[in-house]
């Protein structure tokens, strides 16, 4: 692998200071300022930082160089805010560091991040709290920024548990709701049992590696010969897969992906930008930043890969299920991420960051068209009580179809693409565990998701906008479309949804038509070259890519027409057709016939890992153990505590005689 | 059995004996008193082993003035009667009793066990003016003249908080 | 004896002296002061006087380490940077006291005299070189920290607390006195770098020259002021202790006893009783001193203690070795610590219990140093630990000191409601008091935490590769404690949202103190500033651990038998001659 | 003179130190529990008299004026803390003192 070069670049300090700023600000004057002021402090702090990204991404592009293997490679921007700490050997830098990679994230976060400040001026307006919401999102922004930019580890971590944090803050912002209080706090609960994880393994690399840098340790992995990782093969596999522990934890995937649902009692905004776009992803990318690292353990890559298929197919059965909304969203948000741990779990890391790109842009987009619909609908959340709001509100509804489309993988539309290149992967590489190529049963589990994928969002499609309206007059009466900032960040993002895709156009589309180059990957290919070599393609030629394409193009139309079967024919199905076949007739007309099929097969078999997950996490471990259960277990403490603790100061010296006794006893036998 | 055997057995005898009123005796002042009586066994066993100074400072300050100390503060807050408390034994205690057992048979054997048996003696030669005053006196003002100064300042914080706590009024 | 102080002597005891002077000067003070003026500039005089000695300190950084008035004492780094530690808890102390004792109609000069008399105590605690000293000094600390437990005399919760905190300390003194005894008869030396060095060579045997062996031993100077070695016929009886016929009792006794009363000191369980107790009891301002200083004071002493005298192999690693006892000290306190934390309702018992959950963690750090080959570098992030501990926890107090008006005591997580939007820098000032303590970045806790876990990390990598037994049982240590500090969180995160999710249930006024105002926010700063520039005062506390004097790696031999005592016997005497 | 074994006096000590603990769990009286202290430091005293002179070395016997010392301020303070307990509850019972607990 060939040296890397790395450029100063002092702007990378601002992109990540200027949200903070506007955190700073809001947080200390907000109170007091005028709303305007606040929301074009943070807006305008997202706005700039995007442009200074744009400018950053623009120069690392200017850099551009062929390297020995043909590969043009971009060099990376770093800068330097200060030395963390330096104890021994090990030193930590306050380093930002911009390369393809972190381009790709920060171009999203800051992108993203600020269509959806826009989007908050309008659907937040007439909160009390307003300058709170605006300085917990800014302040989330640089946490995540640091989280993308930091070179060494533990920068990374710091904007880890920052995220986690603004997280927490922005589930429970409508604290005043004892349920959304503890969603925020099962959230922030659940994240910290994947950080110590974390922590865990930057210790044994701290140990094993000397260094947390990522570049350093890219350096340290480069290095180490065959022989030597077959000796660290147990230390490398427990990194990784501690490692991956953490990003279950705020990726969502299983077991730990209960707090993904419940975290939708935060402003849709947050949904939108926190629990769909940035954050959740940030498993992904540290698992695409640290690439190098995990293919020395095809154990640890192929346990991702499963954990992620798994949830991906597990958590789109539960969204079959859904009525609510944004309930729908959250799961096929875990869907979605299971199949971003799939690629790179496979090991094709730019599939994985090519649909993290895509879907942050699409489940932005359909997270803020939900959120246009709860607004105009008064906070209704039922999509059994929706129906026929595309008379109401067109623009909604329209670049909520592009959504949809883009994620039932519809051909052209970006997620066409990412889905086609995942699947693909999967296919194509080996994925040994236990000594079983686990390929075709990971590509039938991808294939499955994509079907169930593209059938529940047009289920919800359909049910949100076609058909009657089953709202009651009240309701219906107030419908409305929604204000500019609110409808101009869903045109946008529409744009880009439905275009986003072909920067990725995979090789064998694009040797057909005429050797169209896949942007993305060739942008990537600095970052995520070294772990892509360990994979060969099992295939030769194009022949089972094209069947591949095929098969996943025909899960994702097979979806939407089944859906549409289901809930999108007109209800007035002709007479005669109902003579003929009366008990088709009742079966086809009355759709909820097709909800009990579910909850009886689906709902209760196939979701039952999600639930065995649900008890075993959510409810032992969370509830009964740390939130509800604390009253239990003051209870018993309180009943050791009255024996041990019951102001006897004689009863004290007893305890302090008996335990000397002990030790005594310990030592001397 | 030779003389220090005897003094040995007196002394000691008492001192256990006396405490043991302490530990027995119901009335405070009782306590206070067999104390007393303890501290003087006490020195008597200092001499045996040449402390000469030590067994006088126990008399002087221990006995003539902590435990008048004691005496003043029982009399000072004069609950009589009332505290005679009544024997009564709980888990805990029983627990304690026996912790205590326990202890005295590991110390016992550790100081049994202490240097073989045949080093076990004192040695029979002593430097001349061993445990005087000059000599400790020489001690605490040339090596030990930190911990010294740091007595006279312990003593200050002594009767600063002592003021402090028990004063009647700011 | 050539002559009695000598100037080096009086210079390296300057902290102390300043600390003891100003105490004086106050007490002076307060006896012209006329009845009902107030007394609050006193604090000032107070914190300039922990500010010179903390100069003063500083000063002597230069000196190069060595042992003072006749072998008592030490001046080298460790003494100099925790004696930093003591004078900033103890200033801040002294900041937020003046309008809570005034609030409570107890403002008065003596209650600064005690504290400064206290940190000067601590002082000579944590440079002590000699039992004796040490002991004066524990005293020192002690005494007037019972008196300051009970200061509010109108209190009557004060008054229990104190004679509680008062009976369970003379308790303790005595059993560690007990303990000194048995080890200065064993060893026949008080002096705690001499007993570090005879045990260790009565664990050796075989392959030194007994020698070179002696000559180290007087490098150090320590076995000069044993009397013991050149007054008698020389018998060395003392050197009896060996791990061939190893087992002596009286001395694992003494150790035990010793070890035991040190723990009891920084609150570990199962020793911890009396914590919550004098904490939740004491005045807020008091608590602030015994949860920060005291406790830095008395985990640096313990540092001190067991670097010098007590780091012999058989001794830490041996089959009871007090490696394993502070293991499963660590494993307990950080389980009942945090456990029992979250069912608190008082925030001050609460910061009592987490308080104890850090001496876990401390001890985790502790267990590392003397695990395996025994690293006493890695000791050094114990006394970084301290300082982030030291700012969160006194902060901590400090704002629960500052809320409490005219006999109201802030206490309860309830009276917080609210207050974050009220207050609001004291409002982030209390969230990065939590979040420190909480260890989550990017505050001085989280550093802390790292130092202290990659230290245990360190240890099991080292203790791996040298082959010793149980080097997982240290990773085990690591995770446990990972996933108390997850419990942990819970708890101090209870803080926060009573202070900004809650609606207030009643009115609650700040003191509205200048000086505590100062207090407060120097805490707050410092622990941003820690948290964010950690550099500085992890070379301050790695340098604390390597300049500490005499401690134990001078002699890591291993003998088999005890062969060669005889030699040293002989060669000791005719070495005194 | 001076034949009895060191390890008499020890077991003396012992016994006294031991005593003393005892009284401290057991007596309610606060005052008497804080006699059985000074009984704990006495014993503490007697061993180290008792090395001092095994090991002719005056450490121990200096220690022992140290611990005298020390002993008088205790008394001081403890001596005030039970009269300040006595003000407020019109009892010196230990057992009484539970304010605190849990």
């Amino acid at each position: 692998m060939q040296d890397i070069p790395i450029y100063e670049f002092t702007l990378l300090g601002w992109i990540a200071l200027l949200p903070l700023l506007g955190a700073i600000f809001n947080g200390i004057l907000g109170a007091r300022l005028p709303r305007a002021l606040v929301s074009t402090v943070a807006a305008g702090a997202m706005g700039v930082a995007f442009i200074l990204s744009i400018v950053a991404v623009w120069t690392l592009f200017q850099g551009r160089f062929e390297g020995a293997d043909g590969h043009t490679l971009y060099g990376a921007l770093y800068h330097n805010v200060f030395t963390w700490f330096e104890v021994g050997s090990l030193r930590v830098d306050f380093e930002l560091l911009l390369d393809p990679l972190s381009a790709v994230m920060i171009l999203i976060i800051t992108g993203v991040g600020f269509l959806i400040h826009v989007y908050s001026i309008g659907y937040m307006e007439g909160d009390r709290s307003w300058w709170r919401f605006f300085t917990y999102l800014n302040f989330f922004v640089f946490a995540m920024l640091m989280l993308v930019l930091g070179d060494n580890l533990v920068v990374l971590f710091l904007g880890w548990e920052g995220v986690g944090v603004a997280s927490y803050l922005l589930i429970g912002f409508w604290y005043e709701d004892d349920e959304k209080a503890s969603a925020g706090k099962k959230a922030f609960i659940v994240n910290r049992v994947g950080d110590f994880a974390v922590l865990l393994a930057l210790f044994l690399l701290v140990i094993y590696a000397g260094s947390l840098s990522v570049v350093e340790l890219r350096e340290w992995a480069s290095t180490l010969s065959p022989a030597q990782v077959t000796a660290l093969g147990g230390v490398l596999t427990a990194i990784c897969i501690l490692l991956f522990i953490g990003c279950t934890g705020k990726s969502a995937q299983i077991p730990l992906f209960v707090w993904l649902p419940d975290a939708m009692a935060g402003p849709t905004p947050v949904s939108a930008l926190i629990h769909a776009a940035t954050m959740v992803t940030a498993g992904v990318y540290l698992i695409a930043r640290l690439n190098f690292l995990f293919v020395l353990s095809p154990t640890a890559m192929t346990l991702i890969a499963v954990i992620g298929g798994l949830t991906a197919f597990f958590a789109a059965t539960i969204g079959v299920v859904q009525n609510d909304i944004k309930k729908v969203l959250a799961y096929s948000t875990v869907s979605q991420l299971g199949f971003m741990f799939l690629a790179v779990g496979v090991g094709s890391f730019f599939a994985g960051v090519f649909h993290l790109m895509t879907h942050a842009f699409f489940k932005a987009l359909l997270f803020l068209g939900a959120g246009s619909v709860i607004h105009g609908m008064h906070h209704e959340q039922d999509i059994r009580r929706m129906g026929g709001l595309k008379d109401y509100m067109p623009i909604t509804r329209w670049t909520f179809l592009v959504g949809c489309l883009a994620i039932a993988g519809f051909p052209l539309f970006s997620g066409f693409f990412s889905k086609d290149e995942i699947l693909w992967y999967t296919l194509a590489n080996v994925h040994l565990l236990g000594g079983v190529n686990l390929s075709w049963f990971l590509w039938f589990l991808a294939l499955g998701t994509a079907f169930l994928t593209a059938f529940y969002m047009f289920r919800l499609y359909f049910l949100t906008f076609e058909g009657e309206c089953r709202a009651d007059e009240k309701t219906r009466s107030h419908i409305h479309e929604s204000p500019l900032a609110m409808t101009l960040p869903l045109v946008v993002l529409a744009v880009l949804a439905g275009f986003g895709g072909f920067v990725g156009i995979p090789p064998v589309l694009g040797n057909a038509l005429g050797g169209l180059p896949n942007v993305m990957h060739d942008w990537l290919y600095q970052v995520i070259g070294p772990g892509e070599a360990f994979f060969a393609y099992r295939f030769e030629g194009y022949g089972m890519a094209w069947m591949s394409m095929a098969a996943a193009t025909a899960s994702g139309i097979g979806g939407i027409a089944l859906a549409w079967l289901f809930y999108g024919k007109p209800s007035d199905v002709p007479g005669a057709m109902a003579e003929k076949a009366a008990a088709v007739h009742r079966i086809l007309s009355n759709k909820y016939y097709v909800d009990e099929f579910y909850a009886a097969t689906v709902g209760r078999g196939v979701t039952l890992l999600g639930r065995v997950c649900h008890r075993l996490v959510d409810e032992l471990l969370i509830d009964t153990l740390l939130v509800n259960g604390t009253a239990r277990l003051m209870g018993f403490l309180g009943s050791v505590l009255r024996v041990v603790q019951n102001g006897q100061v004689q009863r004290y010296v007893a305890f302090v005689f008996l335990g000397i006794a002990i030790i005594l006893y310990l030592v001397l036998r | 059995m030779g003389a220090e055997t005897i003094f040995f057995f007196l002394f000691g005898g008492g001192a256990i004996l006396s405490t043991l009123g302490v530990l027995l005796s119901r009335n405070p002042i009782n306590s206070a008193i067999s104390l007393v009586v303890s501290f003087f066994f006490l020195a008597g066993i200092y001499a045996m082993l040449s402390a000469h100074l030590n067994a006088i400072m126990q008399i002087m300050v221990y006995a003539g003035a902590i435990m008048v100390l004691f005496v003043f503060v029982l009399m000072l807050l004069n609950f009589g009667d009332e505290e005679h408390e009544k024997p009564r034994l709980n888990p805990t205690q029983i627990i304690s009793l026996l912790v205590g057992a326990a202890l005295l048979i590991a110390m016992f054997s550790a100081a049994t066990a202490f240097v073989d048996g045949s080093r076990q003696v004192f040695h029979p030669s002593m430097p001349p003016g061993f445990g005087g005053v000059e000599a400790i006196g020489h001690a605490l003002l040339t090596s030990y003249v930190l911990p010294f100064e740091m007595a006279a300042v312990l003593l200050l914080v002594g009767i600063v908080g002592a003021v402090v706590v028990a004063k009647r009024r700011f | 004896m050539s002559s009695l102080i000598t100037p080096i002597d009086i210079a390296s005891t300057l902290p102390f002296i300043v600390l003891c002077l100003f105490g004086m000067v106050v007490l002076l003070l307060e006896v012209f002061q006329r009845q009902g003026q107030s007394r609050s500039y006193l604090a000032y005089v107070s914190a300039v006087g922990f500010a010179t000695a903390a100069f003063s300190a500083w000063l002597l950084m230069g000196v190069e380490g060595q042992l003072v008035f006749h072998d008592m004492n030490y001046i080298d780094g460790f003494s100099k940077v925790t004696a930093l530690l003591m004078c900033t808890a103890g200033a801040v102390t002294c900041l937020i006291a003046p309008r809570y004792l005034a609030e409570l109609n107890a403002d008065r000069g003596e209650f600064y005299a005690l504290i400064l008399f206290s940190a000067g105590g601590m002082i000579m605690m944590v440079s002590a070189a000699d039992f004796i000293v040490f002991f004066m000094a524990l005293e020192l600390m002690s005494i007037a920290v019972y008196a300051l437990a009970a200061y509010v005399r109108s209190s009557r919760v004060a008054a229990e607390a104190g004679f509680k905190y008062f009976l369970m300390g003379a308790f303790a003194s005595a059993i560690m006195l007990y303990g000194i005894a048995l080890v200065y008869g064993a060893t026949g030396t008080t002096n705690l770098a001499a007993i570090g060095q005879l045990l260790s060579y009565g664990a050796a045997s075989g392959s030194v020259d007994p020698a070179l062996l002696l000559s180290k031993v007087s490098e150090q100077g320590a076995l000069a002021g044993a009397a013991g070695y050149d007054t008698t016929t020389g018998d060395l009886l003392m050197l009896n202790y060996g791990s061939g016929t190893a087992n002596m009792p009286l001395l694992y006794l003494g150790i035990t006893l010793v070890i035991v009363s040190a723990v009891f000191k920084v609150g570990a369980v199962p020793f911890h009783m009396w914590l919550p107790d004098a904490y939740s009891g004491a005045p807020s301002p008091v608590g602030a001193f015994m949860a920060s200083a005291v406790k830095a004071a008395a985990f640096a002493s313990l540092l001190r203690l067991l670097a010098l005298a007590f780091f012999d192999y058989e001794l830490r690693m041996g089959p009871m070795g007090w490696v394993q006892v502070t293991f499963f000290l660590a494993l307990l306190s950080m389980a009942i610590g945090n456990l029992v934390a979250i069912a608190q309702t008082s925030v001050k018992r609460m910061l009592a219990y987490s308080s104890i959950a850090h001496t876990g963690y401390m001890l985790v750090a502790i267990t590392a140093m003397g695990y395996g080959v025994g690293d006493l570098d890695l000791g050094a992030s114990v006394v970084f630990y301290l300082f982030a501990y030291v700012f969160g926890t006194v902060g901590a107090f400090g704002i629960l000191a500052y809320l409490t008006r005219s006999r109201y005591y802030v206490e309860r997580f309830s009276d917080l409601n609210g207050l974050g939007y009220r207050y609001p820098a004291l409002g982030v000032a209390m969230t990065l008091f939590m979040l420190s303590s909480a260890g989550i970045p990017p505050t001085a806790g989280f550093i802390a935490k790292f130092q202290v876990f990659k230290a245990a990390v360190i240890a099991y990598g080292a203790g791996v590769e040298a082959g010793e037994p149980g080097a997982l049982l240290l990773l085990a240590l690591v995770v446990s404690g990972i996933l108390f500090s997850v419990v942990g969180v819970y708890y101090y995160l209870k803080v926060i949202v009573h202070l900004y999710m809650r609606d207030p249930v009643r009115e609650v006024t700040a003191s509205d103190s200048g000086p505590a105002r100062v207090g407060i926010s120097v805490c707050a700063i410092a622990t941003l500033v820690i948290g964010l520039f950690p550099g500085p005062l992890l070379n301050l506390s790695e340098q604390a651990m390597s300049q500490m004097e005499g401690r134990h790696d001078g002699v890591y031999v291993q003998y088999e038998d005890g062969a060669p005592i005889e030699d040293l016997q002989r060669l000791m005497r005719e070495g005194s001659r | 003179m001076l034949s009895l074994p060191l390890s008499w006096y020890l077991m003396l000590s012992a016994t006294l130190f031991v005593m003393g603990a005892l009284g401290l769990l057991l007596r309610r009286n606060a005052i008497v529990a804080f006699m059985c202290v000074e009984v704990m430091l006495n014993a503490v005293n007697l061993t180290f008299i008792a090395f001092s002179k095994y090991h002719q070395d005056y450490t121990g016997q200096v220690f022992v004026f140290m611990v005298i010392a020390v002993a008088a301020a205790e008394a001081g303070i403890g001596l005030a803390m039970i009269v300040n307990m006595f003000r407020h509850k019109h009892s010196v019972q230990v057992d009484e003192a539970t304010l605190l607990r849990h």
